[in-house]
């Protein structure tokens, strides 16, 4: 499957709303009919918990769990599945990464560097700890159009740099950073990198080693998984130093009123009853990520970005809100005399999808002097004719607002 | 346009939008109240000036959508004049009137037009911005 | 509905397995048919983020999020919607308790306590937390049948204590607590409590403020529910005290690079997209026992956990573990020269589906000298009719091992 | 009885539990290995007597199913009077086997009973409880 034709046919929304421009992929995918029936399937059929029970519906999702470990593990080019661990999602893991193991690195006069790009997920956890450690926060600035400095990096690395943390593709102007490149940079100055992957996994090319991220992080949900489930590689070097945050069943060796040992790493981060169903619908997801070939998909998405920049730029009054040199499938823009609320509504009642806000990014808005914009984020079942019926309605929409 | 939308941007809102009333940031930093959408990163800030327990000139400044806006140009113009007491049952009936009470009671047209956000939920929070910061300043 | 003859019809995991005896309900329930559905329906129908999206479906998405808030306040008997923030599960919201609120309160030579029937998502948090503070935690012990001891707790509460956790009951020996006496007399010394309703939560009736409890949890799943979702009501005179311990979008007031402001319980504690449909599908799960008359299902479950430990201790070398005055739906047993696993083991191929181990309560089981045991918990789809089938099988069992 | 059930619980097996070998406790803490299940419980300890890099005695003791124990009774057993080397050989060769590896490459009646457990994964980890213990052991 290399983006057939019929691809919409897949997601079942569209069935049930013919007319639905779904543009708001940063936010949330839809799901395909696979992964729905996966889940739907488990609990029907296959219903039953983890953690060593003996009965044959409990052993069988018990190793349907792990399959799914093992089958993430070889979709992100992990070495091995024990590089994984599973969690409620990106923000889950980053703020691992955060307090179960920077926070022990981490002290007084030490700095931590992130990129102006980064959503909430990826800098309240480094600020809050920063603060509690008395460490630095650096930003790296990006520039007029968006994209980071790496030359910036360069002079913002140095001895004290205990963690770089970076966003694969900005989630709100649609950058797509030179992630292999600032691995590298942070590497010869011995800084471990962490990757926030939410915006590219399943529909860009990706191979963690090679890429070398230490850590790296995503959400089963913005890439056609079900809420509620995210990923957190570990590179084996940092997997001892990784502590567990939350404390519970099934990750421990042995419990003493006194005192407890914890098992290793990935289990040490999934303490209580995990989301069984959840994993299996990732797992599903995946499946069908992997029908697809990532650089056809990455390509169209940029294709499709492309040709909205230039078709909604061409309406007088339209300011595309950043203009990177290389980017995913996101686009956002703002029109004078309508606020990205009022836009997004009427947009809405077109049955075209998008998002007004921040998108979690504030401060970089704010860097740009804006409080929101209005975004449209595309995935493979968009087209460039439904951006057309975008165009339409929004030549529409400011000739009502004039 | 769509019936529904027309419903929600009423005239009285387009107006208000457009041309807000004591749209203008004031210097006195004491009184200011700032009223903020953290999910939209919207944010008003009103400055009201007060003397006898009663609000001689009201104004405000900021950044929000267009029903906010219109609400809180509506708002300020309908403070100006009023006791605490009086503006603290005016901003208490706006309330009440979003979240659908004491409709037949209310005939002022210009807060007739925020009936509308009923169809619009997610819009509430944006009829009621100014209404509820203001609200909350005075009831403390 | 209270309890009615065709209740198995409502699970379409007995349709697809109609010999299963399913016994294993203190691990995780089966799902009805009805929270099957939300969930399918949502994900084919409804699906979107939340978080102020403008456009229908996204404002649809957020209502009825916030309505399933509503319905789990009322549910529980709490008066506000405010008071109920969503987890990921017990464990999750157990662990909030303790780094969120506890950890700055408690001061060197405090003290917390717990009771030895504690599943270790209400027992490790604790103990990590006074290790890394210097407190002690304080274990009432339970008697040869499984009790605990009121005058114990009354003798280790103390001016220094500074939390009282609970568990309603016990996943392990089925001891059901006295915790509204326990609550009264931790409330007399000033001490707030936290109440684990894991184990009766949906099935039990419960006024979270008769019952007077300041920190309540409990998990979708054990409850008819989706796996992945969890609830933490707060009682208002803790809500400003209870700080969030992990960070993301949508818990923000504002956010700079140099600072962020929290929005305030129960906003705070739910950085990152939440688990959408898995909130959903926990309220169906709260209709579907919304319809059930929670004293009748509470009788059902003792009665037949009185069955089944009649039939079970008639058999010569069987030995229930823990006889408690009062209990839920819970029997463990051992059973003379055959490991708890070999007994699950055989009992899973006549397709009854029991655990065996320690039930994550390892150091209760140590003090009465087990390493483990066999376990049957019993759900409102369970009769005395599978369990007269579960003790033939118990019969063969032992015979053949003998 | 199940003939699935059978196939698991062989004679071998059920006979190991009933009577296993070396199962006793030895002073020689040193020496000892811990084999621990955390997620069951099960927990065995093995004490081996080495001379001249020689196994000259292995014990075990412990709790644990009949499948565990019955696996380690015949690890104790094998155990002795190899070198270390051989005993790692002993340890890998099993694991593998376990994992499918080697099938027909083994003709120890006695390991060949643990193939059943290729129907029981969730019983992999009972059957190599020791011999993963033992194996660690030796590489460390
Ligand atoms: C009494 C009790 N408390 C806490 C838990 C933990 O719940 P969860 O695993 O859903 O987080 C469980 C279930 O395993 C339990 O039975
Ligand atoms: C770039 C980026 N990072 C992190 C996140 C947080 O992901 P989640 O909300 O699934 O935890 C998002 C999505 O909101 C994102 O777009």
């Amino acid at each position: 499957m290399t983006l057939p034709q019929n691809i919409k046919s897949h997601f079942p929304i569209f069935t049930h709303h013919p007319g639905l421009l779904y543009f708001d992929n940063a936010a949330t995918t839809q799901r395909p009919q696979v992964v729905i029936e996966a889940i739907e399937k488990f609990y029907k059929e296959e219903n039953a918990n983890i953690h060593r029970g003996v009965y044959p519906l409990s052993a069988r999702a018990s190793q349907a769990y792990e399959r799914v470990r093992a089958q993430v593990a070889n979709f992100i080019g992990a070495a091995n599945s024990k590089d994984v661990a599973f969690t409620s999602g990106t923000t889950d893991s980053i703020n691992r990464v955060a307090s179960g193991y920077l926070k022990k690195q981490l002290e007084e006069g030490d700095n931590i560097i992130i990129s102006a790009l980064a959503h909430h997920a990826n800098l309240i956890p480094w600020q809050m700890l920063a603060e509690e450690k008395k460490a630095e926060l650096r930003v790296i600035s990006v520039d007029a159009q968006g994209n980071v400095d790496l030359n910036e990096l360069l002079k913002k690395l140095d001895r004290r740099s205990r963690l770089l943390a970076i966003t694969s593709i900005s989630n709100s102007i649609g950058t797509l950073n030179p992630v292999a490149e600032m691995i590298d940079l942070a590497h010869r100055k011995g800084v471990p990198v962490l990757v926030d992957g939410a915006q590219s996994t399943g529909l860009y090319p990706l191979n963690v080693r090679t890429l070398g991220a230490d850590f790296y992080t995503f959400s089963a949900h913005k890439m056609f998984g079900p809420f509620g489930v995210g990923v957190l590689y570990v590179r084996p070097r940092y997997q001892d130093q990784i502590k567990p945050i939350h404390f519970g069943g099934g990750m421990i060796k042995r419990v003493q009123f006194s005192k407890t040992e914890f098992l290793d790493f990935p289990k040490n981060q999934e303490a209580g009853t995990p989301n069984v169903a959840g994993v299996i619908g990732l797992g599903a997801a995946i499946s069908f990520c992997e029908k697809l070939d990532q650089v056809q998909c990455a390509k169209h998405l940029k294709s499709l970005a492309a040709y909205a920049k230039e078709a909604f730029a061409s309406i007088d009054g339209l300011h595309l809100v950043g203009q990177p040199k290389d980017y995913g499938g996101i686009v956002s823009f703002t029109m004078d005399q309508v606020h990205p609320h009022d836009l997004a509504q009427f947009l809405g009642e077109e049955g075209i999808a998008v998002r007004a806000g921040h998108h979690c990014t504030q401060p970089l808005l704010e860097s740009m002097g804006l409080a929101a914009t209005t975004r449209a984020s595309f995935s493979i079942y968009n087209s460039t004719a439904e951006i057309d019926q975008m165009l339409e309605a929004l030549k529409a929409i400011k000739k009502f607002w004039e | 346009m769509n019936p529904r939308l027309k419903n929600l941007y009423k005239e009285v809102i387009l107006m208000h939008n457009a041309k807000p009333f004591h749209f203008q940031k004031m210097e006195n930093e004491e009184g200011m109240i700032e009223a903020n959408n953290p999910l939209c990163g919207d944010r008003f800030q009103f400055f009201l000036q007060e003397e006898n327990g009663r609000i001689t000139a009201a104004h405000f400044h900021g950044f929000g959508c267009a029903i906010s806006k219109a609400s809180a140009s509506i708002l300020t113009q309908k403070l100006e004049g009023k006791t605490r007491l009086e503006a603290q049952s005016l901003c208490a009936g706006f309330l009440g009137f979003i979240e659908g009470e004491n409709r037949e009671a209310i005939s002022d047209q210009e807060i007739e037009a925020f009936a509308a956000v009923d169809e619009f939920p997610a819009r509430k929070d944006c009829a009621i911005l100014g209404w509820k910061a203001i609200n909350d300043y005075l009831s403390k």
